[in-house]
């Protein structure tokens, strides 16, 4: 596996990848409006922007995927190359992607996944799969981590899946016999990883930096951006912002320039819990990766859980709703008094006024052919049901709950795949939150929201909790943990390692926490990967 | 107007309160309706003494009860995600039990239906088992059972066609009628009704929307989605026993093949249907529409004396081409039917 | 049956029907032209789709144009419900009568036949029934065929070339009314003529599965008895299933195939040598006969209920003299033309 | 040994270095062929001399094999998730072109099979482009098309069947024999072995499964997924043609019917096939395991001289049951096909 050499960054030198005038309209309105920036060779640039402000979109442009308007110009390393890109130009180019949501097909082999680019624009008489398996396990060896090249990607844990992707791209862009350095666009890669799984990301984005490659790095976690970008472009409303030089930036600035409004960053009131009577509570829960965990949770509180992934920490709002067995274990909550966890179902979770929201937003949460209202309704229907469904009543009823929880547009007729993924997760809320629940359950509530959407959906389970309603989120940003928790538990190796109250829940403890307790997994990993490198 | 908002409005997409009018979605609503008059009328200009005459209306608003009430059988298992490839097959089951139970046995006519009906529940069980334990594409198990019934059918029948039904039930379905047109019609216009109402406006119904769209979403919110599926796969055995007995009842015999012959214009009824009325979805007016659509073309031709292949190409070409239309009122843009 | 097979009887019958049919009128001269004025007849054949019951019905729409009276076909695809809505045209078009031709079961439409009476309309069947069944006593008027004496003439045939050492596999489908009176005529004849030492299997193979289950059945009938000389695919549209089941089982010389209808391409393979002998019946003929029994019924003269068609032997000898490519109505000679014509007066 | 790995590395197992025999995976991927195997040893202990005999299995083998080639017809688009319901009438209609043209019209066999195959790459494209530019389901498109090619059929033959074709035809399809086998046999063998090497060998076959499994992930991949479905759909057509000149070669003649029998064998075949070999998959090799494990239950019954009733029992029966096994052995989990 030769690299290319690393190259000094002579001044003048030709921009890794320029855009010019790139404008995207869907139907009537611009998801891209005129965007032209350049990324240098050996630059990391980030972009950032609100949901739907368009950044997806001209990273499909780049893509390929979709053709851009008339007029928009492409330079690679100074060479024009017309639009719309073909299928396999972009490999060619040394354009490597790893879209949001990852773009692996999970009913096929990790294998398949890892080879689908030249699949796509190679066309091959012959393949010899023995042969790429055993370069799979290579790569995968390299990059220190041990994924069977023949499973299916459906088998595999969300973090390994977030690897294949990472690992596909970062093959692709430094393929070998190309004189430039490649070009790699990360979008949103990181909320699938956990805090080390996103070090060893930022270990090979440096690495292949230094090889003169250029990056460009979408994410909505702002002190991601800080540390990995050199200079960083926002997006708004589809229009470029302005581009601001990391170091000499601050976070404010950033959330400023993103949201286009200074933002009231939310800060969860203090209250004291402590004579608040207890919601719910377990004993000794087995399953998944848990292997005895005891907690409770008191009404008005907002409980997080935190840790590495396969730690267990987001196995817990799926063994108390029922929907992954549990081996053992008791629930006791004022619902249903005490109840033995494996006869814990949805149906009788929901009797017990237990509700799920879960990470998978558009796959199990709510269904996007179907209309914002229909989504809403579904667990009330029988509020509305005299000798036939009450429809108007129930538009008015979504409506009001659109405003209620400032969903934008608050049209209870769109289809719920219409709407961007911070207002799905407002309509969503709004879902579980109208039927007075005793215990909300979260698994990533804003995964992929960005940081003024956040605010909204954060003041949103502040106002439930004040409404004494218990809520438990599990999530790996532990910087909003730190915005909304009473209380945060770690998880390591399917038990409760560590428990943080008031000011101890900082971002920086929380991960601390999570790391020391999960020490093993995490260092071994990284230097391996380092090492894979240095080999090179 | 308030009905068109009252059906649509589950199938959303257009602004609430500020809400004006929205002339495509009503063209692609009510276009199939248009081109099923326009066909009317043209044939009425070309024979109107045989066409349109009151007597041809009602027969063929009588003779094509029978497959109406099968596509109804299609639609609900369709509307919860599963494919019943076996519901032709059951009409002709259930119809050889009746003739065997009561034309050749002389079992009382209702012990007959009650049998045959029966019949289609257990066939429901059946197809829902192999789906839903053995976890099996409903196609596959239902392309099976469907041969296999087939085969009972042959073998109860010795693949002979058994006639001498009670006149009882050729009177309920065919002789007996109402404005002249028979009794048949206005079941399967109930049938209709009764969908409708149930798929739009009671819980259990719009539960069915969700099972088919989002099985984890449905799961997730507390629904018994495999509980929902079996419940619809007995629907549709049911419903295809009562299209067995309506058939029977209509030609007062029983016969081990011809009943087959309703399994493809069913399903092409319910995917026309489908982008009718309340686009997007299995529906039942739609498919009621459909069915008439394309019986008006069929009878029309036939009354003109047209050979008959033009039939097969009226048949097929109108189910794409109308198809086709209500797309680009759409601009084209994909809808996956559910 | 006897104990030796009796092969002059067989041959005698075989002669009969091997020289072309000559023409003698069914009953007394009426004038056609006149009684039938005004009338009009709906005929259904049993799908429009079936090259024999379409021609027929053509024929009939020419003769009944030629007579000044008119008789519609009623285009469908074998769906009973088709069927009733032609029953429901005629009651309410004022037909005098419908024509249930070549497999329109009576039996499936019940019903409508009920409603057509009290409209008035008469109910003819033609070529479904076999002159020893009894017809569907809702049926005013039945042409039958003797279809028996077909299976006779089949039975005769194997024996006489045989010379009376028959083993048969006969192809039938049960759902079609005759079905059961034709192998009847076939395996009784068989006992008679040939004796205990002939033996037959049979096989049921209903019309919509004739392509899937002719081929793989008479393959493995044949190569479960390799002993079997003879298949008789009753109608002889079967026979396209067959002669590739020969053909893949390598025993084109070893077995032969005698069958009933004079479909041209069947001809055709007649005088390929794919098939041995077809009897046929002249559709012209057929088409006459049927109005003719139905005019006298509607002019309420004395009638009769059996279609007057002779059967007629194709064989490697005279198959040529039907066309090639075969056509329909072709190689019976034309005395019914004639003589019909004179029947009713026309001249 | 090292054929499975090979044939199933993509399809997922654990080769590479610490690799253990898998079982389970093995058991899945040739219980069908076992199923096949042990029903030949079952009739041929019943009636050795008759179902054992070299002529009979050779006969088997030749008579199937255009169901074997429609099949193959059919996974194409399955693979890429496409429906084609026209194959059936797109084989009838091939037929029918080659007996009007070689037969009535005289022209010279060679010309005539062009004209067939012409007509299948037609139908291809007319299907992709109304699923494709439309957008609109396969299963609708392929279902209206279907039965527009049985009306051109029926006009184009006067619903008569056509004989008189060139004995060559016959002669290279099932006259010509090897090892006693007709040639139609390896014709069918071959496009086996071609299908299943494009399958898991080539690119291009891969992007096929690409695009059946997740259009958006193929797009985004850089694959060009309408040109892959049209050429799949075309590949369809194509394939049908074919089968339909080897239909018209072993009855040496073409019926206006008789040919769509056809389709719902060939969908079982496809579905059950998918169960084996390389399960969860539609494959080649599965598929013609399947077609012969249903031909040589039906022929062993109807050796046994069992009323033609039993094979549609045998027919239905046996398709579910197979693929409930298959299931059972990898413990009811449910797989997508494609
Ligand atoms: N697939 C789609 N088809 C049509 N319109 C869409 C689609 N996706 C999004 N839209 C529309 O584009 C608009 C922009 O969405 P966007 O993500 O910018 O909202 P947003 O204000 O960013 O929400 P938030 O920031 O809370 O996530 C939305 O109003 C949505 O209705
Ligand atoms: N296929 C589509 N059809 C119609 N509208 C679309 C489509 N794809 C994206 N949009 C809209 O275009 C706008 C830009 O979407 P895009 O995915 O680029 O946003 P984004 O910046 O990536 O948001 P996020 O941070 O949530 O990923 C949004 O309003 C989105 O709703
Ligand atoms: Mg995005
Ligand atoms: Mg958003």
């Amino acid at each position: 596996m030769n690299l290319v050499s690393p190259r000094p960054r002579v001044p003048g030198q030709p921009p890794a990848l320029a855009l010019r005038h790139f404008s995207k309209r869907f139907g009537g309105a611009h998801a891209l409006n005129d965007v032209s920036l350049d990324v240098m060779p050996g630059e990391v640039l980030g972009l950032l922007g609100q949901n739907g402000s368009g950044k997806s979109t001209l990273i499909k442009i780049l893509a390929g995927y979709h053709a851009p308007e008339p007029g928009a110009e492409l330079l690679i390393h100074g060479e024009g190359v017309t639009l719309p890109l073909s299928a396999g130009a972009t490999e060619r180019l040394g354009l490597a992607f790893v879209h949001q949501h990852l773009g692996l097909v999970s009913s096929l082999t990790v294998l398949e996944n890892l080879r689908v680019g030249s699949i796509a624009s190679h066309t091959r008489w012959w393949v010899n799969w023995g042969r790429e398996h055993r370069r799979a396990r290579e790569t995968f060896a390299r990059f220190g981590l041990d994924i069977d090249p023949g499973a299916r990607v459906a088998d595999l844990p969300q973090v390994q899946r977030a690897l294949v992707a990472i690992v596909r791209a970062f093959e692709t862009v430094r393929l070998p016999g190309r004189e430039q350095a490649g070009i790699l666009v990360l979008d949103e890669p990181t909320p699938f990883l956990p805090a080390a799984g996103v070090e060893q990301l930022f270990a090979l984005v440096r690495a292949i930096v230094a090889d003169g490659a250029a990056v460009v790095f979408v994410s909505h976690d702002v002190d991601e951006i800080m540390q990995i970008t050199d200079r960083a472009t926002v997006l708004r409303d589809g229009v470029l912002a302005g581009t601001l030089v990391t170091k000499d930036a601050t976070p404010d600035a950033f959330v400023e320039l993103i949201v286009g409004r200074r933002v009231q960053m939310f800060q969860a009131p203090p209250h004291d819990l402590s004579h608040a009577p207890v919601a719910a509570a377990v004993q000794d829960v087995r399953g998944g990766a848990l292997i005895g965990v005891s907690m409770e949770v008191r009404r008005g509180e907002i409980l997080g859980l935190a840790g590495l992934i396969g730690s267990g920490f987001d196995d817990l709002p799926y063994l108390v709703y029922g929907t992954r067995p549990a081996d053992g274990g008791v629930l006791r909550a004022s619902g249903i008094g005490e109840r033995a966890m494996r006869d814990m179902s949805p149906a009788a979770a929901l009797a017990a006024g237990i509700v799920l929201l879960p990470a998978d937003r558009l796959g199990a949460a709510g269904v996007g052919q179907l209309s914002v209202a229909d989504n809403i309704s579904l667990p009330v229907l029988s509020e509305f049901r005299s000798l036939l469904l009450n429809w108007p009543a129930i538009l008015a009823r979504a409506l009001a709950l659109g405003h209620e929880y400032d969903v934008r547009p608050n049209d209870p007729r769109m289809n719920l795949a219409a709407l961007s993924g911070g207002n799905q997760q407002k309509v969503l809320l709004a879902k579980w939150l109208q039927t007075e629940p005793a215990l909300l359950l979260l698994d990533e509530p804003t995964q992929g929201v960005d940081v003024g959407a956040r605010q909204h959906v954060f003041a949103a389970l502040a106002a439930a909790a004040a409404r004494g309603v218990a809520i438990i989120v599990a999530s790996t940003d532990f910087g909003q943990l730190e915005q909304i928790c009473d209380r945060v538990l770690i998880f390591a190796r399917g038990a409760v390692v560590a428990e943080l109250t008031g000011t101890a829940i900082t971002k920086a403890n929380i991960a601390e926490h999570c790391l020391r307790g999960g020490a093993v997994g995490a260092s071994e990993a990284a230097p391996a990967m380092a090492q894979g490198f240095g080999t090179t | 107007m308030s009905e068109v908002r009252d059906m649509d409005a589950p199938a959303g997409a257009n602004p609430g309160p500020r809400r004006r009018f929205n002339w495509v979605r009503f063209l692609e609503a009510y276009a199939l309706l248009a081109a099923l008059l326009l066909l009317g009328a043209i044939f009425g200009a070309l024979r109107p003494e045989a066409f349109l005459s009151w007597a041809n209306i009602s027969t063929m608003l009588g003779s094509q009860a029978v497959l109406v009430v099968l596509t109804m059988a299609l639609i609900i298992p369709l509307t919860a995600g599963d494919f019943d490839l076996s519901v032709a097959s059951m009409l002709t089951l259930a119809a050889m039990i009746l003739a065997v139970l009561n034309a050749q046995m002389g079992v009382s006519l209702w012990l007959a239906i009650l049998a045959a009906v029966a019949a289609g529940f257990v066939t429901g069980v059946i197809n829902a088992f192999f789906i839903l334990y053995f976890r099996i594409p409903s196609l596959i198990v239902t392309l099976g059972t469907g041969t296999f019934i087939n085969g009972i059918v042959l073998w109860m029948s010795g693949s002979m066609t058994i006639s001498g039904l009670d006149d009882a039930l050729t009177d309920f379905v065919v002789v007996r009628r109402l404005f002249g047109v028979p009794l048949a019609f206005y079941y399967a216009l109930a049938l209709c009704a009764v969908l409708w109402y149930f798929f739009e406006y009671t819980t259990p119904g719009r539960r069915l929307l969700f099972v088919g769209r989002g099985r984890e979403v449905a799961r997730l919110s507390g629904i018994r989605v495999d509980r929902v599926r079996l419940l619809c796969l007995i629907a549709s055995g049911v419903l295809s026993a009562g299209a067995g007995i309506m058939y029977a009842g209509t030609i007062g015999a029983a016969d081990p093949l011809s009943g087959l012959t309703f399994l493809l214009p069913g399903f092409a009824a319910a995917f026309l249907g489908a982008t009718s009325i309340s686009p997007g979805r299995f529906n039942a007016w739609g498919s009621l529409v459909a069915v008439y659509f394309l019986v008006i073309g069929i009878t029309g031709l036939t009354i003109l004396g047209i050979q008959t292949f033009v039939q097969n190409l009226f048949y097929g070409g109108g189910l794409v081409l109308a198809v086709a239309l209500s797309q680009l009122v759409r601009h084209r843009e994909a809808q996956e039917f559910s | 049956g006897a104990a030796t097979p009796d092969l002059e009887a067989a041959k005698a019958n075989v002669e009969a029907h091997s020289v072309l049919p000559t023409f003698t009128p069914p009953g007394a001269p009426f004038d056609a032209r006149k009684c039938m004025a005004g009338k009009k007849i709906l005929t259904i054949p049993v799908s429009s789709a079936n090259p024999f019951t379409k021609n027929i019905a053509t024929a009939m729409k020419a003769v009944g144009k030629e007579l000044g009276f008119e008789v519609t076909e009623w285009e469908n695809q074998a769906r009973p419900t088709q069927w009733v809505q032609g029953m429901e045209f005629a009651i309410n078009n004022k037909y005098s009568a419908i024509d249930m031709l070549g497999g329109v079961n009576p039996a499936v439409l019940g019903p409508q036949i009920a409603e057509a009476h009290k409209a008035g309309v008469e109910i003819f069947t033609s070529h479904l029934y076999d002159t020893i069944q009894k017809p569907d006593p809702s049926v005013d008027q039945s042409m039958a065929i003797p279809y028996h004496k077909v299976g006779e003439l089949l039975a005769d045939w194997v024996t006489y070339k045989t010379g009376g050492k028959v083993n048969a596999l006969i192809v039938g489908s049960d759902e079609i009314v005759p079905t059961p009176a034709f192998v009847k005529g076939i395996t009784d004849r068989l006992a008679k003529v040939c004796g205990p030492q002939c033996r037959y299997t049979y096989i049921n193979a209903p019309v919509p599965e004739w392509s899937t289950k002719i081929k793989p059945s008479v393959q493995s009938a044949l190569i479960a008895d390799p002993t079997i000389n003879y298949v008789i695919p009753i109608y002889d549209s079967m026979s396209q299933f067959v002669v590739p089941a020969i053909a893949i089982t390598g025993k084109k010389n070893t077995v032969k195939i005698a069958t009933f209808n004079g479909t041209p391409f069947v001809i055709d393979d007649v005088q390929k040598g794919t098939v041995e002998m077809d009897i046929g019946e002249s559709i012209g003929w057929i088409a006459r006969s049927i109005l003719d029994g139905y005019m006298r019924k509607l002019c309420g003269l004395k009638t009769y209920d059996e279609l007057y068609v002779p059967f007629y032997i194709f064989d490697s000898s005279n198959a040529k003299n039907a066309g090639s490519p075969a056509g329909y109505d072709r190689g019976y000679g034309d005395q019914h033309i004639a003589g019909y014509e004179k029947l009713w007066m026309l001249k």
